[in-house]
C-alpha cells in the first residue's frame, strides 16, 4: 500500500526484557489475587521500577507471566499515563492539562517547556535529563496552573519560575516505589469468597437480588445468550 | 460564479478549404456557370434552328400525321420525365430552403452559392452510398417496392393535357397529351390506388416492425383518403362535363372561364387535403413519422432505393398537383373568368400554356411545402376521424346536393360563357355557403377539449386523501 | 415469554434478552454500535439509551425515570414499560451522533463500508445534518493490523466489538484499546498481528468502515452488489453465508445468522475461499477426444455419447461431495438408468488436520467438502455395487472397470498423479470439473462444471442438517449447470429447480427434503 | 396532500372555427410566412457559419464531452468512489478501482471508461462527483469512425482535460481532502504513545 499505513505485522526494536529477578518478584504476587491477570498493575510497576519504563519486550514478558495476550498488557500500559513506553529522563515534568490549569495558563506552560527543552510531549531530551508529559489532573485545581517534577508538586507556576524549578535539586527526590503500595508479597491471601458474599459480588448471585419489585438491575450476568 | 460565455476554438476544417471548396463557394464562378447554363441553350437552340430548322420542317410536313404524333408523344414523355426528375431535385432543395427559412435557419448553403449545387451533391451522395440490404428482408419484394412506388408515380403523367393541341401551320394537329384516354380520370384514380403497394410492400419486406407499422398505416390512410378524391371527381362529372376525359374537363373550364374551384370550393379543399394524405406528406406523414417509427416504411432503405422513394414522393406531389390544376384550376388558362388562350392552338400559345400549367403546379407544390412546415402531424385516430367522420360525409352530402341540382337542371353550359353560367355559379356558391354554415353549426353543437383526446372520457374519480396524522411512523 | 411495553405497544419477547434485542426483534429501529447479540455487553456507545418507567423513590408512583438507561444492558422483565420515541431519547441520539462525527473523516466516497455503514444510516435517521465543531479534525493513523485486514483508525467509533470478538469468540485477544478517552485507539501488539482463523468477522462486526478486508478492498461499492443466501462449501460445517455478487463476478462472502451452526460467524477460509469461482482459466466448454484428436463439443451431443459409453458392464460413477443432494441424486439416478450394475462411488473427501473449536463453540471442520453426508446417504439409498474412490482407482488400473464418470468440482487441484495415472488406463474417462488438471488431460470427455455460486440445491452438513442454497450468478457462458445437465440426462423435462427435485428426492429419502431455515435476524440487529 | 390542495384543471374547449382547422391553418401560414420573409434580417444577424465559426457557449455549464481533471501534480483527481457511475441514468460510466500509488490518497481509478454514445449528457456525474474530478466541457464536437473509439478511457479523458483546461479551468475542489490541497493540512496528526514506540 503506497499510502501511509502503520505496519503492525512486524515489530521493530522491542527494547529490553525483564530479568529473572523481576519475574520472580511478579510471581510473588500471584497468590494474592484470584487470577493472574489481576497482577497486571503490580507487575507493571515492578517492571517500570526495574527498567525505568515498560518496553514492548517487557510487556511481552509480563504477558507471558500473566498468561494474557500481550495486547492486554499494552492496553493497560497505554491507559495509564504513568507508565512509560520509552526511556524516561532523570526528571519527569508532568503538567496538568485539565480545565482549571488550562484556563490559568497551563498550555502556555507546556509550550514554554517544549521550547525550552526542545522536545514534545512524552519525549525525553537528548541528554536524558528531562522528560515532559501532560497529566489529566494533578488534583490541585485551586493552585492552578500546577505541575509536578518527579514526585514533587509545584503550584501556581509562573513562566518566569521555570528555570529555577527545573534546576532545583530537590526535584531529584523520588518517593517510594509504587509497587510497595501493594501488599508485600507472601502475605495472607484474602478470602475472596467471603468478600464476594459480603458485597453481593456477582460471582455468587446473592439471594436477595429480587428485593426490588421490578428488579431493575444493571447486571447482565444473568442474561442468557441471545 | 458569473457565467462565462466564450467562443470555442475553431476546428481546422475550414481554415484550409480545398480547391473544390474554393471553386464551388465562389459566387462569381457559380454565377458564371449559371449564366452559361441559361444562355447556352437558347443560343444552341437558335443555332440548331438556323442550321436544321428548314429541313426539319420539311421532314415534318412530309411525315404521316400519325407518325408525327407518335414521335411527338415520345418527345413529350421524355420531356416530362426530364422535367419531373429535375424538378424533384430542385424541389428538394426548395423544400430544404423553405423549411429553413420558416424555422429561421439558412438551409443548405455550403455546396455552391446559396446551396444551389446541393441537389447535385445529394444525387452524387445517393449514388455513392452503400446500398444496404438487411439480412432477413424478403429480398425480391424489398427491391421491387421502391420500383413500384416510382413507376406508379410516373405513369400517371401521360394523361395530363399539358398544353392542349397544337395546330400545325401546314395543316393537321398534334396533341400534347400523350394518351387521350376515354377514362382519363378513372385511370388517374386507379394508378393512384396502386401507389399504396410500394409503401406497403416496402414496409412488409423490410422485416422491421417500424417499417411494418409504417406500411400498415399507409395502407389504411391511402384507402381512406381515396374516397373523398373519388367523390370529388364524381361531383365534377355530374355538374360540369359528363365525360371522363381530362382534356374535355379542362377545356370546359377554359371555355366558360368558370373554373371548378369556384363552383366547388369545399370539394376543392377536400380533394386538396386528400391529395396531401395520398402523397404521405405532413400533416399526414403517419407512415414515416420520425418520432414514432424512425422513418416508417423506408427505415431499412438506403442509397438509390431510398432515392426512388424520395423521387416517388415528389412525383406524387407533381402528379397530384397536375390533376388538381386540370380538374379545378383551369389547366393552362392564365386567368379565371376570361378565355384568353381558349381556342388559340398556335405553337407559341402551346408554349405559353405549357409554362402556365407548370407554373400552377409549382404554385400548388409551394402550398404543399407551406402546409408541411406549418401544420403539425395528425395522430392516427385523428387522421381516420378526419377522413371518415369529416371529409367523406361532407363529400357525400355534396354529391347528393349536386345530384339534386343536376336533376333540376342547374348545370354548367359549356357554350354559354362566363356570364351565361353566372346563375349556376351563384347557386353553387350559395350551396357551399349553406353547407359550411351547417358544418359550423354541427361543430359548435358538439364539444371537444383542447387536448384533442377522445370526446367522451369517463370522469376521473377523485379519491379523498387521508386525513393528516394518520400516516404515522410504522415500526413494523 | 415476558411481555413488555415499548412506546405504548405491548410486545411479547424471548426471555432473558436485553430490551434492545427485544425492540429490534419487534421491528423498532434503535441505533446501537457496541451491542451485538453474540458478544458481551459493554454499554459504551450510549446510542441505545431509552426511557423507563420506575417507581418514584418517595411516592412509589410509577413514572418515567429522569435518567436514560442503556437498553442493551437492561434485561427484559415482564410488565416493564420503556420508550424510545421521546424527546429526551431522541435528543440523546442526536447529540451522541454529533459526538461520533466530531472527528470522523467524511471520506465516505472512498470508504468501502459506505452504503452499509451504521454511521451513515444513523446520522441520516437519528443525527443532525450539520456538525457544530469548528476545530480541526484529528487524524488518526491507518494501520495494517494483519495479513488480511486493515484498520483505519480515523473512522473508528470505539465500539470495541472487534476487541470483544477477538477475546471472546476467537479467544486469541490480539486486539486491544490503547490509550484512553478521546485518544483511544484500536490496535494490536506490534508484531502480533490479527491472524486467527476467524478474524474476518471483525470486518463484518465493525459498524463503520474502520476494519477493512484486504480481499474486498476497493473492489466494489456495496450498493452495486446483489446479495444471495447460500451455504459455504469450504468445509463440512454447513455455515450459512451471504454471497455478494454482481455482473463482474462474486466479490464477497459474509456470514448469515444460523443458530444451529455458525451463529453470526464464519471462518476465514469460508470467507475468502471463493476466489476460484472468478478465475479466468475455468473450463467453459465441453471437449471430446475423437481418434486421438480433441475437439470442442456441444452440450446437445453429450447425453447420447454418455449413454453409449456407459451402457455396458464395468462402468462407474464418482459422485463428488461437492455436489448438492439434488444433483447427486439426479446423477445416481442416471447411473442406475443407463447401467443398473454401475459402481457408485463417493468422490474424494479432502481432510485437513483436525476439527478446531473456539471458546464459544465455533468449529472449523477438518473435512473440506460440504456434502459428504448427503452423497453417502443417497448412494446408500441407491444400493448396488459401491466402493471408495481409492478402490475405484485401483480397479480402474487393473482393468476391471471400463468407463468411469468422475465429477470433481473442487476449488483446487485434488487428485494425486498416481490416481490420475490409474484412471487414465480406462477405455472411457469422463471428467466433469472446474479446472484443467492431470485428469482432464487424459479424459475422453471433459465437461465444464459450475461452482456452487452458479448452482442451487442443498447440502447436508456433518451433523446431518440439510440447508438450501440459492444461485448467486448465472453459469458462466458455455457452461450448463450441473442440475440442469443431470436432469436432462435423466430425461426429466423443463428447467432445473432444486425445490422440485428435492420433493422428488424426499419421496425416497424423506429427511433430505426437509431443509433447515435459520431464525430470521432483525434487519438492524447488528 | 389534502383535497383543498388539489387544483382541478379543465381543458378549454375548442370552438367550431378551431375544429374546422382552416382558420387555424391560415393563422399558421401567417406565422410561417412571417418567419420566412419578414424576419430575414434577424435570421442573418444571428446566423453562425458553423464549421467556419462557432456559437458562443456558456462555458461554465455547457454539457459537452467529459473530461477527467488532474490535480496540480498532474495526477488524476478521481478517487474512484463510483458516485458518478451510481448517479448515471444511462449507465455509461465503468470504473475499476485500485489502490493508489500515491501516499496522500488510497483509491484511484485503474480503469475509467465513459461510453460517449450511451451518455445522455445530463451532467449528473458532475453533480455527483465529490472531488470535482469529472466535468463536462463546452466541447460538443464529438466524432469517431467506430463505436469503440467513442468509449473514452482514462487516458483520453485526461487528454480532454489537457485540451480544455484553458477554456474551462477546473473548479476549486475544496470540498474534500482529496484532490487539491483542500483541508488536508487541517486534519491534525497527533502523537500517541504508540506512534512513538
Amino acid at each position: 500500500m503506497a499510502w501511509n499505513v502503520v505496519d503492525r505485522n512486524t515489530a521493530g526494536d522491542l527494547g529490553p526484557g525483564i530479568s529473572d529477578a523481576v519475574r520472580q518478584k511478579i510471581r510473588g504476587f500471584f497468590d494474592r489475587y484470584p487470577t493472574r491477570r489481576a497482577v497486571m498493575l503490580p507487575a507493571l510497576h515492578i517492571t517500570q521500577e526495574a527498567l525505568g519504563y515498560v518496553s514492548l519486550q517487557a510487556m511481552r514478558d509480563v504477558a507471558e507471566e500473566l498468561e494474557v495476550p500481550p495486547s492486554d498488557v499494552l492496553d493497560v500500559v497505554s491507559f495509564y499515563t504513568h507508565f512509560w513506553t520509552h526511556p524516561r529522563g532523570e526528571k519527569t515534568i508532568m503538567v496538568c492539562r485539565s480545565l482549571s490549569c488550562e484556563l490559568l495558563g497551563g498550555r502556555e506552560l507546556v509550550e514554554a517547556l517544549k521550547e525550552k527543552l526542545g522536545i514534545g510531549e512524552h519525549e525525553t531530551t537528548p541528554d536524558g535529563r528531562f522528560s515532559l508529559m501532560t497529566e489529566e489532573c494533578l488534583a490541585a485545581c485551586d493552585h492552578a496552573p500546577c505541575m509536578m517534577i518527579n514526585e514533587k508538586m509545584h503550584k501556581c507556576v509562573r513562566l518566569d519560575q521555570l528555570d529555577q524549578l527545573l534546576d532545583d535539586p530537590d526535584n531529584d527526590r523520588l518517593d517510594m516505589p509504587r509497587s510497595d503500595l501493594y501488599d508485600a508479597p507472601g502475605g495472607e491471601k484474602p478470602d475472596y469468597a467471603a468478600l464476594a458474599r459480603q458485597h453481593g459480588h456477582h460471582d455468587e448471585p446473592a439471594a436477595n437480588a429480587e428485593d426490588d419489585d421490578l428488579g431493575y438491575t444493571s447486571d447482565v450476568g444473568e442474561m442468557k445468550d441471545s | 460564479m458569473p457565467t462565462r460565455w466564450g467562443a470555442l476554438p475553431n476546428s481546422g476544417i475550414d481554415k484550409n478549404p480545398t480547391p473544390v471548396d474554393r471553386i464551388i463557394r465562389d459566387p462569381k464562378i457559380v454565377a458564371a456557370v449559371a449564366l452559361v447554363m441559361l444562355v447556352l441553350p437558347p443560343i444552341g437552340l437558335t443555332a440548331a434552328w438556323l442550321a436544321f430548322g428548314q429541313p426539319l420542317l420539311d421532314l415534318m410536313k412530309a411525315t404521316d400525321p400519325a407518325i408525327l404524333q407518335f414521335v411527338f408523344s415520345l418527345i413529350m414523355m421524355g420531356l416530362v420525365l426530364f422535367i419531373v426528375i429535375h424538378l424533384c431535385a430542385a424541389l428538394i432543395l426548395a423544400e430544404r430552403k423553405i423549411s429553413a427559412f420558416i424555422q429561421d435557419r439558412q438551409g443548405p448553403n455550403r455546396v455552391g452559392f446559396f446551396g444551389l449545387l446541393q441537389p447535385i451533391a445529394d444525387g452524387i451522395k445517393f449514388m455513392l452510398k452503400e446500398d444496404v440490404t438487411p439480412a432477413r428482408v424478403d429480398k425480391p419484394i424489398f427491391i421491387l417496392a421502391p420500383c413500384i412506388a416510382f413507376v406508379v408515380a410516373m405513369i400517371s403523367f401521360p394523361v395530363i393535357p399539358w398544353a392542349g393541341t397544337v395546330e400545325l401551320p401546314w395543316g393537321g394537329t398534334l396533341t400534347t397529351q400523350v394518351a387521350s384516354l376515354d377514362i382519363g380520370v378513372l385511370y388517374i384514380l386507379a394508378i393512384n390506388g396502386l401507389g399504396v403497394y410500394g409503401v406497403v410492400l416496402a414496409g412488409w419486406a423490410s422485416n422491421n416492425k417500424y417499417a411494418h407499422y409504417g406500411g400498415m398505416r399507409a395502407a389504411a390512410q391511402m384507402l381512406s383518403y381515396e374516397i373523398p378524391i373519388g367523390l370529388g371527381v364524381l361531383v365534377l362529372l355530374l355538374v360540369s362535363s359528363g365525360t371522363l376525359r381530362l382534356e374535355v374537363i379542362q377545356d370546359q373550364q377554359t371555355a366558360t372561364g368558370l373554373w371548378n374551384v369556384f363552383l366547388h370550393p369545399i370539394m376543392f379543399l377536400l380533394v386538396l387535403t386528400a391529395n396531401y394524405a395520398e402523397t404521405n406528406r405532413a400533416p399526414f406523414d403517419l407512415a414515416e413519422c420520425e418520432q414514432e417509427l424512425i422513418a416508417g416504411f423506408h427505415t431499412e432503405y438506403s442509397s438509390m432505393k431510398f432515392a426512388l422513394f424520395f423521387l416517388a414522393e415528389y412525383a406524387h406531389m407533381i402528379i397530384g398537383s397536375a390533376v388538381l390544376v386540370t380538374l379545378f384550376l383551369g389547366g393552362w388558362e392564365p386567368l379565371p373568368g376570361v378565355s384568353l388562350l381558349h381556342g388559340n392552338n398556335t405553337w407559341w400559345a402551346a408554349l405559353i400554356k405549357f409554362h402556365i400549367f407548370w407554373g400552377k403546379i409549382i404554385g400548388l407544390i409551394g402550398l404543399y411545402m407551406l402546409v408541411r412546415w406549418t401544420v403539425p402531424r395528425f395522430r392516427f385516430d385523428q387522421l381516420m376521424k378526419l377522413a371518415w367522420k369529416g371529409m367523406i360525409p361532407i363529400a357525400m352530402a355534396l354529391v347528393v346536393i349536386e345530384g339534386v341540382l343536376v336533376a333540376v337542371g342547374i348545370k354548367v353550359d359549356p357554350t354559354a360563357g362566363f356570364v351565361g353560367n353566372f346563375g349556376v355559379l351563384a347557386v353553387h356558391l350559395l350551396v357551399n355557403a349553406v353547407l359550411l354554415g351547417f358544418i359550423l353549426w354541427q361543430l359548435s353543437r358538439t364539444k371537444a377539449p383542447v387536448t384533442g383526446r377522445q370526446d367522451n372520457l369517463p370522469e376521473i374519480e377523485v379519491v379523498p386523501s387521508r386525513p393528516a396524522g394518520q400516516g404515522g411512523v410504522s415500526h413494523a | 415469554m415476558p411481555k413488555i411495553i415499548i412506546d405504548g405497544k405491548e410486545i411479547e419477547c424471548r426471555d432473558g434478552i436485553p430490551v434492545l434485542q427485544a425492540a429490534l426483534e419487534a421491528g423498532w429501529d434503535v441505533p446501537h454500535y457496541c451491542y451485538h447479540p453474540g458478544l458481551s455487553v459493554v454499554a459504551s456507545c450510549r446510542l441505545c439509551l431509552m426511557e423507563q418507567k420506575m417507581p418514584h423513590p418517595q411516592t412509589k408512583e410509577m413514572g418515567w425515570a429522569p435518567k436514560l438507561f442503556p437498553s442493551c444492558q437492561t434485561p427484559v422483565k415482564d410488565g416493564m414499560e420503556v420508550r424510545f420515541h421521546s424527546e429526551s431519547v431522541e435528543n440523546n441520539q442526536k447529540h451522541v451522533m454529533e459526538y461520533y462525527l466530531l472527528n470522523h473523516p467524511l471520506d465516505c466516497p472512498v470508504c468501502d463500508k459506505a452504503g452499509e455503514c451504521s454511521l451513515q444510516d444513523y446520522s441520516e435517521k437519528f443525527g443532525n445534518a450539520t456538525s457544530r465543531m469548528v476545530e480541526d479534525k484529528h487524524k488518526n493513523p491507518k494501520k495494517d493490523i494483519g495479513p488480511k485486514t486493515l484498520l483505519y483508525q480515523d473512522r473508528c467509533v470505539l465500539c470495541t466489538r472487534c476487541v470483544r470478538f477477538a477475546d471472546e469468540i476467537a479467544g486469541t485477544g490480539e486486539l486491544a484499546v490503547v490509550e484512553r478517552g478521546s485518544r483511544g485507539e484500536i490496535d494490536v501488539f506490534p508484531g502480533e498481528p490479527l491472524a486467527n482463523d476467524l478474524q474476518g468477522n471483525v470486518v463484518d462486526l465493525c459498524p463503520v468502515g474502520c476494519l477493512l478486508d484486504k480481499q474486498f478492498l476497493f473492489r466494489q461499492r456495496v450498493w452495486n452488489l446483489q446479495t444471495v443466501p447460500s451455504v459455504s462449501p469450504a468445509d463440512s460445517s454447513g455455515a450459512c453465508i451471504w454471497i455478494d455478487a454482481n455482473d463482474a463476478g462474486v466479490h464477497r462472502v459474509r456470514p448469515r445468522f444460523n443458530e444451529r451452526v455458525n451463529e453470526w460467524w464464519i471462518s476465514d477460509e469460508q470467507r475468502h475461499g471463493f476466489e476460484y469461482v472468478n478465475r479466468e482459466d475455468r473450463l467453459t466448454r465441453p471437449r471430446i477426444r475423437e481418434n486421438g484428436q480433441v475437439r470442442g463439443a456441444s452440450w446437445e451431443e453429450i447425453p447420447a455419447h454418455l449413454r453409449a459409453a456407459f451402457a455396458g458392464d464395468g462402468s462407474a460413477f464418482v459422485i463428488s461431495p461437492m455436489l448438492s443432494n439434488e444433483e447427486a441424486w439426479l446423477l445416481a439416478t442416471f447411473a442406475r438408468q443407463v447401467a443398473p450394475n454401475a459402481v457408485l462411488a463417493c468422490g474424494h473427501v479432502p481432510v485437513e488436520g483436525q476439527d478446531r473449536s473456539f471458546p464459544k463453540g465455533f468449529t472449523i471442520r477438518a473435512e473440506k467438502a460440504p456434502n459428504r453426508g448427503g452423497v453417502e446417504r443417497i448412494l446408500a439409498h441407491f444400493g448396488g455395487p459401491q466402493m471408495s474412490f481409492d478402490e475405484l482407482c485401483g480397479q480402474a488400473a487393473d482393468g476391471t472397470l471400463k468407463a468411469v464418470y468422475v465429477y470433481g468440482g473442487y476449488p483446487a487441484a485434488w487428485i494425486t498423479p498416481a490416481q490420475a495415472e490409474q484412471l487414465s488406463r480406462l477405455d472411457c474417462l469422463v471428467v466433469h470439473d472446474l479446472f484443467d488438471g492431470p485428469l482432464t488431460e487424459r479424459a475422453d470427455l471433459v465437461l465444464p462444471a459450475a461452482p456452487w455460486t452458479e448452482r442451487e440445491g442443498s447440502f447436508t452438513n456433518c451433523d446431518g442438517l440439510v440447508q438450501a442454497f440459492e444461485r448467486a450468478r448465472p453459469p458462466r457462458s458455455g457452461i450448463k449447470a450441473e442440475g440442469q445437465f443431470f436432469q436432462e440426462l435423466c430425461g426429466l423435462p423443463g428447467l432445473f429447480r432444486s425445490a422440485k427435485i428435492r420433493t422428488m428426492l424426499g419421496e425416497s429419502i424423506a429427511d433430505l427434503a426437509e431443509t433447515f431455515q435459520p431464525r430470521k435476524e432483525p434487519e438492524h440487529a447488528h | 396532500m389534502r383535497d383543498e390542495d388539489v387544483i382541478e384543471l379543465k381543458a378549454p374547449e375548442l370552438t367550431a372555427a378551431e375544429r374546422l382547422y382552416l382558420p387555424q391553418i391560415v393563422a399558421g401560414f401567417r406565422t410561417t410566412l412571417r418567419h420566412m420573409f419578414l424576419e430575414k434580417k434577424k435570421r442573418d444577424e444571428n446566423m453562425v457559419q458553423y464549421p467556419d465559426a462557432k456559437r458562443q457557449v456558456r462555458i461554465d455549464n455547457y454539457r459537452g464531452v467529459h473530461r477527467l481533471n488532474k490535480d496540480p501534480d498532474g495526477r488524476v483527481a478521481c478517487v474512484a468512489c463510483f458516485m458518478c457511475s451510481t448517479a448515471c441514468p444511462a449507465h455509461c460510466i465503468h470504473i475499476e478501482a485500485g489502490a493508489s500509488p500515491w501516499p496522500d490518497r488510497e483509491k484511484y481509478p485503474v480503469k475509467f471508461d465513459i461510453d460517449e454514445l450511451r451518455c445522455i449528457y445530463c451532467g449528473m456525474c458532475e453533480e455527483a462527483c465529490p472531488c470535482d474530478a469529472i466535468e463536462l466541457t463546452p466541447h460538443y464536437e464529438l466524432v469517431a469512425r467506430t463505436r469503440q473509439e467513442m468509449i473514452f478511457d482514462k487516458e483520453k479523458l485526461l487528454h480532454v482535460f489537457e485540451q480544455t483546461k484553458h477554456d474551462k479551468p477546473r473548479k476549486n475542489p475544496a470540498v474534500t481532502d482529496y484532490g487539491l490541497t483542500g483541508n488536508q493540512d487541517k486534519a491534525v496528526a497527533r502523537p500517541t504513545s504508540q506512534t512513538k514506540v
